[in-house]
């Protein structure tokens, strides 16, 4: 099995956006799980969805957590803590930029790597080339 | 006079209605420095939690402050749901089936919120959050129980002491949440996190002075 | 008037969603245009979209061009490159990451400063604080 | 024999046949080290130029290469699209006007395409792109035309020379586009773009190579 990779963010079609877009590189090797928007749709955080979302990835490899905005880092600890201990120690909440990580996690995951390999994949995101390097 | 349970359902009761009042003030001040929902987040968490509140005339003290930690996280959606349900939460495992609190009950209370808002926000006083009325408050708390002040004059002071640091958070740079995007240029803006605090606490005082209340 | 911000992703949904996420921040100053997808809706860039979203985008502050991933700088020098020299001075294609860099942008150009100004908040978006610091 | 009006007709025609008989090998080379669309892209791109043809049949080599070119670049979606798209349409500007082209102006027609390619990608040889089979395919070109041989022989050359260039990407760290998410990973893998490369210029080569068509 592939490290699972979940995308925390604000908005709903962000977050299905970043899945389709890193889905594109792991042709359904990885699961990758979202949790946007709040539960009644609006812009903001839901507890609820990110522990499904949490609980969706789960697997024995660990899993990844890509979030939009420092804010969303709270919300994804108290899900964390709702968690068995044995489970939180297999799921690292990253520091990378949402979009760029979750590609290059989504690649690396479909390799099978390690949770930490993945991390550190994601982390690579702000290496990214554009514009004139590209 | 303790607080009683009573109390505490009649203070969220208030919250929830004054920050029903303030939403638009205070999704005004989280337009200038933020993205324009605290009155919006704090009043959706707290009408849930109003509506919980009728299921829990038995509960104990710290049974009530518990669930509405737990309302406030799940229905907030900002950076507030998580930390003021944190605080409430905290609160009500130190009053763990209290039907009533003294003083040092309220300020063990008031101590655990506070060290749920810091351990979940990883901020400090002086980031222009709610922690900069909250930690005043506290403190004046402190003192007003060392002084033997009667549990409405603690309650008077902590809300003076937020209000005034609630000001102060106008100077301050944020380096904490949406605001510090705004790096230097959050200055003078009030926070609307420390705003929802001090008014939060102003209903508290509301509740156990009836002859102040709406002053 | 305000720099403007186009948000050039492969996905449609990811672009409008970093542009609701922005917008948040920019409460309307910004004019926030989007490119995502092909003309067919499928996932991909389209040359035309990339033109629309200059045109409504552009004002004489400037306009600052983020993308999802490298392959999209492509598409976008080839639609700057219909654009008239005037026009085409005032656009930087920004390698700031996405969604912070659109985010931060937005709180930029809200205060009315300058492109260079703004492209430079943007790549603030790599230190953008999440997890241990936030 | 110069390569004639309706040779390029036919070259484009029996492109977008190719293309679209190996679309799902395109797409699976692209599944290894990219996003699995490359056969898709191309499959479209060249649907859509033929779609165009037709009403191409008045138009000069140039007007017809330039139509190719923004076709692809407004139809494909991928980076394939601006690529592809800039080689056309550099190879129609230094055709302009022509009804048929001689040897040397099919090497400035393949210089110039190269030269789109490279500004467009800001690539060069070696990284795993469609450049390890553009580039060597020219060089062969150039040295079929030192050598005086018929343009049959020339596009077989340059075909057969994509060919060995496009087998040799397999080897290759890809650096640029997609597949350089890969990292050391891509090596193994065969470059969709080199292979779409391949199979435009084989197009050309059986075009102008009337007996050995799909030999
Ligand atoms: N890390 C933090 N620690 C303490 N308080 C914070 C922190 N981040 C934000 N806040 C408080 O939260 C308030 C914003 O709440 P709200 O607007 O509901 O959330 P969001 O910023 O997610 O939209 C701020 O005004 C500030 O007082
Ligand atoms: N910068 C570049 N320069 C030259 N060729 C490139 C470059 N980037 C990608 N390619 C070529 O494009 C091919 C991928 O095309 P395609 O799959 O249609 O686009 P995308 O990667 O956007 O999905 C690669 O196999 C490679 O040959
Ligand atoms: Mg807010
Ligand atoms: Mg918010
Ligand atoms: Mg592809
Ligand atoms: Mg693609």
């Amino acid at each position: 099995m592939a490290v699972g990779i979940v995308i925390v963010s604000h908005s709903a079609r962000l977050a299905e956006g970043v899945a389709e877009l890193a889905e594109q590189m792991s042709m359904g090797e990885v699961t990758i799980a979202v949790a946007g928007g709040t539960d009644d749709g609006s812009i903001g955080t839901s507890l609820d969805k990110v522990i499904a979302a949490l609980q969706k990835a789960a697997n024995p490899e660990g899993t990844l957590v890509l979030l939009d905005l420092g804010s969303a880092v709270m919300v994804t600890e108290m899900a964390l803590e709702q968690l068995d201990p044995s489970e939180r120690q297999h799921i690292i909440i990253s520091t990378a930029p949402l979009v760029e990580g979750a590609v290059l996690a989504a690649v690396e995951a479909s390799a099978g790597s390690t949770l930490a390999e993945v991390a550190e994949a994601a982390n690579n995101g702000h290496e990214m080339p554009k514009g004139k390097q590209a | 006079m303790p607080v009683t349970h009573e109390d505490i359902l009649h203070w969220l009761q208030q919250s929830a209605q004054v920050l029903h009042e303030y939403s638009a003030f205070l999704t005004q001040l989280d337009s200038a420095i933020g993205d324009a929902d605290h009155g919006i987040n704090m009043d959706r968490g707290f009408t849930a939690v109003n509506a919980k509140l009728t299921g829990l005339s038995d509960a104990d003290i710290g049974t009530m402050l518990k669930t509405v930690g737990t309302t406030l996280v799940s229905t907030v959606g900002g950076a507030s749901g998580p930390l003021y349900g944190t605080a409430f939460l905290r609160a009500g495992m130190v009053s763990s089936g209290k039907q009533s609190l003294e003083t040092s009950d309220l300020i063990t209370l008031f101590d655990a919120a506070l060290e749920g808002v810091k351990v979940r926000g990883k901020a400090q006083a002086g980031e222009k959050t709610m922690l900069d009325a909250l930690i005043p408050a506290i403190e004046a708390g402190k003192q007003a129980a060392a002084n033997q002040l009667s549990i409405a004059q603690v309650l008077q002071n902590m809300t003076a002491a937020a209000e005034a640091g609630m000001k102060n958070t106008i100077e301050m740079v944020a380096t904490k949440g949406r605001a510090s995007y705004l790096g230097e240029r959050s200055v003078g803006h009030q926070d609307p996190g420390a705003t929802s605090c001090w008014l939060i606490l102003q209903a508290f005082s509301d509740t156990m002075t009836p002859d102040a209340a709406h002053e």
